[in-house]
């Protein structure tokens, strides 16, 4: 159970119980339609997550045109996926390259591009990774396993206001044959927060 | 505030969990993420109250609760203060009364809810709104801010210059929309900061680290 | 560190438990403080390392858990760190070996600690010992300090003006002190800032702020 | 049990056996003596404590040398009392007047003038309190029930070095006619610390 606290949370065994009373409280009251919650995560679990992404990096990797559209203007780009709403109003898409590496965090809490996303994992959302990487970039990723050369530039970006962020990861070297499909297949969650390499 | 969640920085907290690779792993926690996302309508609040409910929560419980408690504890903070739960209510989870939803009425059914995500939250409002105070390139220095609500501007840019890498048009304003003082429209700038500037001659000299931060918030150099 | 411990001025933490007038609620808790005392004598540990241990607790326990038990899972690090104890022995609380005491020797009897309490420790030294780089009067600035292990700046003094109110001698430095690097002896300063220019015009006019400063932590202004 | 901690802290239950745990632990490592760990206590108990503090300053009040020396050199005033000793090697007094009232802090941790005051107590220690009280002394005052003329100038002094402090309270109207253990009696723990007046 990898929860972002500690294994002596007391809180843990009551929550279930409690965010249900909260619930039924709730629709007591009328304050929400049952249906609606279940609308609700079905919608988050089911049409946003990391697979939206992928489609629009393997895409920018396929059509230099797309490219330069998705990083001079990503939220038209994304949108023109068809990905788009809550916490993906705004979006900018940064790309990696042999010079550079970009990272992504919100310090402040836990902002997050959801429709190309999804919602957050919880390392990105732990106070470890809030604090240390805007900080230490560089160890950060290394225990992500990413070792990048010394001459590399890192940029993080803290997602402090409405913008939300996607990296562009570099195109894995012998992907020329590749379909969109089959390089979207290659795109990682973490490739498109910064904390891997494709 | 300059709370526990202003955590830029800070020492002390260890390795990143990176094997923590999940969004939920309790059916509880999907139903707090929805419920916050439904309560928002009725109650209602958006997402920067949302956001510093959370951060009002006891610094010893933000760092040891599940991410998704703090959620629906925050839900339940946010309907008391607008008056729809009591505390015994939320205490209890037995209803007292009905609360006057007024001009909100009933909550959204699953098309409506269905219909909106996909839409989003309309941020953003027609450059003409409000003149931008500053240019590309220009070099700035973060207020020396103490606001004891809602704010988007870290610690650890604070007193800190910085060079305008992007002016994004004109947006609604955090620290006002959590005050429920309306949108206060201003434009918001991506600010990019040196990382020797930002923590001292151990940082990468070529490192950098951008953020978004409101006029409000800012001073030319 | 820019640890949890160093929450000067942070918001959120309520109002002050101000009935809570007692040192020790519980047994247990005077034995875990004479037990840091004593072992500080055999492990040995001086009391910026016990500082600095308690400081690396993980920021929710250093919140949640009861201070005397922070002093003692303080020792327990201490302890392990220098080998005289594992962390199996501290865990099962059985002994698996024997440490070596070494110059050390015994542990102080009961007629030893009572001789020496009284005393104190030696934390000056004589005033030859180094010049001091800032007189009374004199304007100063906390320097923009980036210390991975334990300092006595706190954060809402850093890049901070403040004036020399005393010259307090030359004393041992705390953060070589906690690093086990010897005293690295330096004058040390009453400092006096001005409220407003830490926390900004809702404070008040004339209130002011002292902390003793080492000589390393300031600049001229 | 007003500890400075949750009610749901679960680590309250085990902490008596934890420490006992570690004393006997730290007994059979020959690392401790559990006389001399009878004698620390029974000295923090018995020889510091609030009543050496009045003591040093009823003398104060009734002796206009005394006081100047207490301000002037507190190390020494103090010592001539026999008030000497860990956490108190070095002492500055500082007085509180009709314009200007002192009060005492630790923000980084819980340092505290033990010959002359003993141990801290729990609202000493708490984090409210040492995060509070440099920034909004005031507001602070006023929860121990201080309320300060809004002329009154007010100190803070966060014992962040070796210097440990002790207030000099106001002498309370209407004792003159008091000896020094009659005025001593008057003088509480809060009120050398600064969040009482007498």
């Amino acid at each position: 159970m990898p929860h972002d606290h500690h294994d002596h949370d007391p809180l843990e065994e009551g929550a279930a119980l409690r965010v249900r009373a909260l619930e039924e409280l709730s629709v007591a009251k009328g304050l929400v339609d049952p249906a609606a919650l279940d609308a609700i995560v079905e919608y988050y679990e089911r049409e946003t997550g990391p697979r939206n992404g992928a489609a629009v990096v393997a895409r920018a990797w396929s059509d230099p045109a797309y490219r330069d559209w998705l990083l001079r203007d990503g939220t038209a780009a994304i949108a023109d996926m068809g990905f788009t709403g809550f916490q993906g109003e705004h979006m900018r898409v940064v790309e990696n390259t042999e010079e550079v590496h970009n990272v992504i965090v919100c310090t402040l809490c836990s902002c997050y591009p959801w429709p190309v996303l999804g919602l957050p994992p919880t390392w990105y959302k732990s106070a470890a990774y809030r604090a240390r990487v805007v900080r230490e970039p560089r160890a950060v990723l290394a225990e992500f396993g990413l070792e990048l050369p010394e001459t590399t530039e890192i940029r993080v970006w803290d997602s402090t206001a409405e913008i939300r962020y996607l990296v562009l990861p570099r195109r894995p070297a012998g992907t020329d044959a590749l379909d969109a499909d089959a390089l979207a297949a290659l795109v990682t969650r973490n490739g498109m927060v910064g904390t891997a390499a494709l | 505030m300059d709370g526990i969640h202003d955590m830029g920085g800070m020492h002390g907290f260890g390795r990143v969990p990176v094997e923590a690779e999940e969004v939920f792993t309790h059916e509880w926690q999907r139903r707090s993420f929805a419920l916050a996302d439904a309560l928002a309508w009725t109650v209602p609040f958006n997402a920067d109250q949302h956001r510093h409910a959370i951060e009002r929560l006891a610094p010893g419980d933000y760092l040891t609760i599940d991410y998704f408690e703090k959620w629906a504890r925050a839900c339940q903070m946010l309907m008391q203060e607008a008056g729809v739960a009591s505390a015994e209510e939320l205490a209890t989870g037995r209803k007292s009364f009905d609360p006057d939803l007024g001009e909100h009425g009933k909550p959204p059914d699953a098309a409506t809810v269905r219909r909106v995500m996909p839409r989003g939250a309309q941020l953003m409002f027609p450059p003409d709104t409000a003149e931008p105070a500053f240019r590309v390139g220009q070099r700035v220095r973060v207020r020396d801010m103490h606001v004891p609500g809602h704010t988007r501007a870290p610690r650890y840019v604070r007193l800190r210059e910085g060079v305008i890498e992007r002016d994004l048009g004109v947006f609604q304003f955090a620290d006002a929309m959590a005050r429920g003082d309306g949108p206060d429209p201003q434009h918001c700038y991506t600010v990019a900061f040196a990382a020797q500037d930002l923590w001292g001659a151990e940082a990468e000299p070529r490192g950098r680290v951008f953020l978004d931060l409101w006029e409000a918030y800012l001073d030319p150099a």
